[in-house]
C-alpha cells in the first residue's frame, strides 16, 4: 500500500481521537471524514450530529455535504436546523465539536470568514456556519487544518470562532464555559493547548516530521512540549478502510445524480 | 385547485422589486426552479435572505437580482467558494451588496423569532467572535434570573419565503420530509409564502407529526417536477453532485457565468435543465 | 437491553425524595403506571411540574408525595375540579404545597428554554394578568431592537423527566407520536429521563421526521404496557373518558379516595389496574 | 323538538358567529362544541386548532378534553404544544379566539384561577391553561358564560386573562395589540363591548328574555345598546344537529376506552 498522503495522515490522527459513545457535532469535510472513519473502525457506537439536524447518522460513504440524503437516511432521527442548534447543541448534548478553519493562531482562535479587512476582503470566504456556536457549545472542541504559514498564523484576521482570543483567561473571563479547543490535527502534527498560558504547544509529530519541519510552516515561534512523541504510523486497517470508503463514495458520486 | 399557479405567475404576481425574499432549503429541496424563474424576470433589489447561499444565490448574485444578502455560510459545500458571491463582495460586480453575516444558530433563531412573532430571538451564540464587532443588528441581552448575558438577534420576517417541498394535495396543503431545515419557520414568518413541489396528490398520506404547511398559510403553489435540482427530493431525486463540482469551473470567469446562464437559464429551456442532467 | 429496568427498580433508582421532577403528556400518554409507582415507592417533598396536573398529579398529591407544584391549568378536563388538589391548595390537606403557577404558553417556553440551555423563556405573555403580581417568577425583558416589553420566564430543569411512549427499540430509541405535546422538550431539558413504553420492538419504523428521542438521551425504559391508562396510546388504547367521569366522585372525599388509592395502586394489582377497565 | 336548553342556546348562537374560512383557536367544553357545530353546518372551512397542537382538527364528536385521539387523527399536522403556542398563536395566526371563563366581568375581563384571595382562594379554579396568551395574540375573542350574578360580575376576583382591564383605552396602554373580547355569549344575551368606555354593554337578547332578567342575572348595572335586537331562535336543523352530535359523542364515550 502506498504511504498516507498529508490528507489521509490528518484524517486518520483525528479519528483516532474520537472515543465509542462519545457525541459528536460534525463539520463538513475532513471532520465528517474522520468521524465515520472513527466509526467504522474502533468506535461503533460515536454518534454523529450534523447541523442540517441529522441525529445519529451513519454514512457509509462520505457526504459532500452536509444535509446529503445518506445522512438523513440512515440517522436515528432529522430534526429541523432549529431544534439541533437549540435542543441539542445549545442544550449541551455535545461532548465533540469537530471543525475545520481557513486559519487557526497560537491561542487556537478560528477563522473561516476572510482574509484581509472585513469590509474590504482579500478574499472572502464562506463564512461562520455553524462555528462560533459550535466552538462555545460543544463540551470541547477538534481542530482539522492543513499545516502552512498562511493557515497557522500569529494572529487569524478575523475571528469568527473563538479558540483562547488574547490567552491565558481571556476566555472564561468573556464567560464561554466549555473547555474550548482541546486539540489542533495538522499534517505534520499535533497541538494541544497549555494549561496556563492557553499557547498552542505542539506535543505530538507525525511520523518523520522534524521540529524544524513544523517551525518552518507554522507563523509564530513554535513551542514543543516535554512530553513530545511520535504519532503511531496510519495502520494497515485504517488506511485501508479509509482508502476503500474514498472509492465508494467516488463510485455513488460519479453518477449524475440519478 | 385555487392556490395553484404556473410558476412564473407565482413570481409575478407576489415578488417586486426591493422585496426581502428568503429562499430556503438546508440542501436539500433547494428551490431553484423559483430562483431561476426571479433571474428570468429580472427582479432586482432583493434583499436575499438564506443560511447558505449556495449556488441558487451566487446565481442570483451574478445576474444582478440582490441589493443585500444576510446569510451564514457563503460556500459551495464540500467544494470551495461561491465566485459570483466572492466577485459581488470583493469587487463590486455586478453590483455592491450590502451583507449582513450571522451565524447559523443566529439564523435559526432569527427565523424562529419571525414564526413566533418576537421581536427578536436569543441564544448562546458568537461570544469572543468579531462578528458582533462587524454586525451591529448583533446585540446583546442580560438574563433577568441569572444576570448572564446572552445573544440577541433581530427577527426576520420577509416579504416572501420561496419553498419546495415533495408533495402537495388539491387544496394546497404541502408536506415535505428528509431534511427540513427552516422551511417552517420561513414559511411562518414570511408575509407571503410560495411553494413549488414535486408532485400533487389526491391526499397527503403524511404521518403524525410530519412537517406539513397547511394550505391556508400558503400564498400560491406551482407545480415544478425537479424543481430542486441540481439539490435533491428526498424520495424522488439524488443531490447531483457532479453539477455543484462543476459550478466551481463555470462560475469562476464572469464570461463563462453569462455563458452558461444565457444558454440554460435565460432560454427557458426547461427541458434541458429539468432533464436528466443540467449539463 | 442494559437501559430496560422493571418500573419499580426505574423509579428507586432514579427519583430521590426532594427531587424536582416532570411526568409529562398533554392529555394522552400519561406515564400513570410511573406516578402510581412513586407513591407506592412513598417518595416524598417532591417538587412536581406537569402543564396539567390531571388526576395522576390528583393521586399524587392526596397521597403526600408534593411539596410544590409548577403548573399552569389544574383541572379535571371536561369533567370540573381535582378535588385532592384543591383541598391541598385550600385546606393544606395533606400537607400544604407551594404553588408556582403560570400559563400553557409559559410552561412551553419554560421547558424549551430547559431543553435549549438557556436560563429564561420568553414570549408575548399573561399582559394585564393578576399572575404576575403573585408569581415572583415571572418577570419580563426589554426588547434591545424595539424597546418593547416581553415576557420571561425561567427555565425549566427537573431532576427527572418522566414519560411514556408508544414503542422503545431493543438499544433503548423512543418512538412516540400523535399528540406529543412537551415530551421531547422536558426529556431533553431533565438531567435523567424515565420512559415508560408500551412496546418494545427489534427496530423502529418511524418515518424521517418522527418524534423519536434517541437511546443515549434516556436514563432509563421500563416496558409497561398499557402504562398511560386510563389516558391513552395512541394506536394502542383509548382514552378512559368514563374514568376520568368517575374520578370526581372518588376523589371528592378523602375517605373515599384514601380507599380507592389503598385498593387499586397500594396493592400493586396491576392485574386489575392495567385490565379491560380500571373500574 | 323539545326547546333548546340554555347550554344548547348559548353553543347555537356561537356557532353562528364563526365565519367560514376562520381561523378559530378553540378551548374545550362549549368553545369546542359551538366551532364543531359551526364546521358541520355552515362553516365547512372553518379552521380549528387546539392547545394540544392539533392543526386543522375535524372532529365528529365533542372530545371531552382538549387532547383526545380523534382530534389528533382528523386534524391536517399535530404539532409540539411548544409550537402550538409559539409559531401559531404567538406568530399571530389566529383569527378568533374561543374562550370560557369562571367569572366575566363589566370590561370584559375574565377570571379562571381563584375565587376570593389567591393565597387562600375560597374555591381553587383550574388556573389559567392557555387563556391568558389566546386573550392576547388571537386577533380577536369571543367568551361563553353561563349567566348569573355570581359569573357576570363588575370586578372579577383575579383576572386571568385581560379584557379592558378598566376600560377605556386600558387594554392597549398595557401594550396588548388586539382588539380582544368583541362578544360574551351567555345563555340569557350577548354583550359587545362599547367602542369608546369598553364597558360591556348588551345588544342583543335570546328569543323570550327580558331586560329583567339580564338586570337580574348580571352583578353590574347593566346598559343595553340602541339598537338591541332579539336573537334569531334556533332553527330545526341547527338543534337537530347538535343533538346528533351530542348522541353521537355519548355513544362513543359510553365504552369504558377499550
Amino acid at each position: 500500500m502506498t504511504a498516507a498522503s498529508p490528507s489521509e495522515l490528518m484524517t486518520i490522527v483525528s479519528s483516532r481521537l474520537l472515543c465509542d459513545g462519545t457525541v459528536c457535532f460534525v463539520g463538513i469535510g475532513i471532520p465528517s471524514k474522520a468521524a465515520t472513519l472513527a466509526r467504522i473502525t474502533h468506535a461503533p457506537n460515536l454518534i454523529l450530529i450534523y447541523e442540517s439536524g441529522t441525529i445519529g447518522a451513519r454514512p457509509e460513504t462520505f457526504p459532500l455535504s452536509i444535509g446529503d440524503g445518506e445522512l438523513a437516511t440512515t440517522a436515528d432521527t432529522v430534526v429541523s436546523t432549529m431544534e439541533v442548534f437549540s435542543y441539542w447543541l445549545q442544550g449541551g448534548r455535545v461532548a465533540v465539536g469537530f471543525l475545520g478553519a481557513a486559519q487557526v493562531d497560537r491561542f487556537a482562535n478560528l477563522n473561516s470568514t476572510v482574509i484581509g479587512d472585513y469590509a474590504a476582503p482579500k478574499v472572502r470566504l464562506p463564512g461562520a456556519g455553524g462555528a462560533p456556536e459550535i466552538a462555545a457549545l460543544a463540551a470541547e472542541t477538534f481542530v482539522i487544518i492543513k499545516h502552512d504559514k498562511s493557515r497557522l498564523v500569529e494572529k487569524v484576521d478575523f475571528v469568527t470562532s473563538a479558540g483562547f482570543l488574547d490567552g491565558g483567561g481571556a476566555r472564561q473571563q468573556k464567560g464561554i464555559c466549555n473547555s474550548g479547543p482541546s486539540v489542533i490535527i495538522t499534517d505534520l502534527c499535533c497541538f494541544r493547548p497549555d494549561s496556563e498560558t492557553k499557547e498552542l504547544i505542539v506535543t505530538q509529530l507525525h511520523p518523520g516530521v522534524t521540529r524544524e519541519d513544523v517551525r518552518n510552516a507554522t507563523g509564530w515561534e513554535v513551542t514543543f512540549g516535554d512530553d513530545l512523541f511520535e504519532t503511531q504510523p496510519p495502520t494497515e486497517t485504517e488506511l485501508a478502510t479509509l482508502r476503500e470508503l474514498e472509492l465508494r463514495t467516488e463510485l455513488v458520486q460519479s453518477g449524475s445524480g440519478e | 385547485m385555487s392556490k395553484y399557479y404556473p410558476l412564473a405567475d407565482a413570481i409575478q404576481t407576489h415578488i417586486r422589486d426591493g422585496d426581502c425574499v428568503a429562499l430556503e432549503g438546508f440542501t436539500h429541496l433547494i428551490p431553484f426552479a423559483a430562483g431561476h424563474e426571479i433571474i428570468r424576470q429580472k427582479i432586482r433589489d432583493l434583499t436575499l435572505v438564506r443560511m447558505t447561499p449556495d449556488l441558487i444565490y451566487d446565481q442570483m448574485i451574478g445576474m444582478g437580482c440582490a441589493r443585500k444578502i444576510i446569510f451564514s455560510w457563503g460556500g459551495n459545500p464540500g467544494v470551495g467558494s461561491l465566485h459570483r458571491f466572492r466577485d459581488a463582495v470583493e469587487n463590486q460586480y455586478p453590483n455592491e451588496i450590502e451583507i449582513d453575516e450571522r451565524s447559523h444558530a443566529a439564523m435559526t433563531a432569527s427565523y424562529a423569532a419571525g414564526a413566533s412573532g418576537l421581536p427578536f430571538g436569543m441564544l448562546r451564540g458568537f461570544v469572543g467572535s468579531d462578528l458582533v464587532d462587524h454586525n451591529p443588528n448583533l446585540k446583546s441581552i442580560d438574563c433577568p434570573y441569572t444576570g448572564e448575558r446572552l445573544a440577541a438577534v433581530p427577527a426576520i420576517r420577509p416579504d416572501v419565503a420561496v419553498i419546495h417541498a415533495q408533495q402537495a394535495d388539491k387544496i394546497g396543503n404541502v408536506h415535505l420530509w428528509g431534511i427540513i431545515g427552516v422551511q417552517k419557520e420561513i414559511a411562518l414568518a414570511a408575509k407571503r409564502v410560495i411553494v413549488t413541489v414535486e408532485e400533487v396528490v389526491d391526499k397527503l398520506e403524511a404521518p403524525a407529526n410530519a412537517c406539513v404547511i397547511p394550505a391556508w398559510v400558503v400564498t400560491a403553489i406551482a407545480h415544478v417536477p425537479r424543481g430542486a435540482k441540481p439539490s435533491y427530493a428526498h424520495g424522488y431525486y439524488e443531490r447531483d453532485n457532479g453539477f455543484y463540482r462543476s459550478w466551481d469551473a463555470i462560475s469562476r470567469s464572469r464570461e463563462k457565468f453569462s455563458e452558461w446562464m444565457n444558454e440554460h437559464i435565460m432560454s427557458e429551456n426547461f427541458e434541458a435543465l429539468y432533464g436528466k442532467s443540467m449539463l
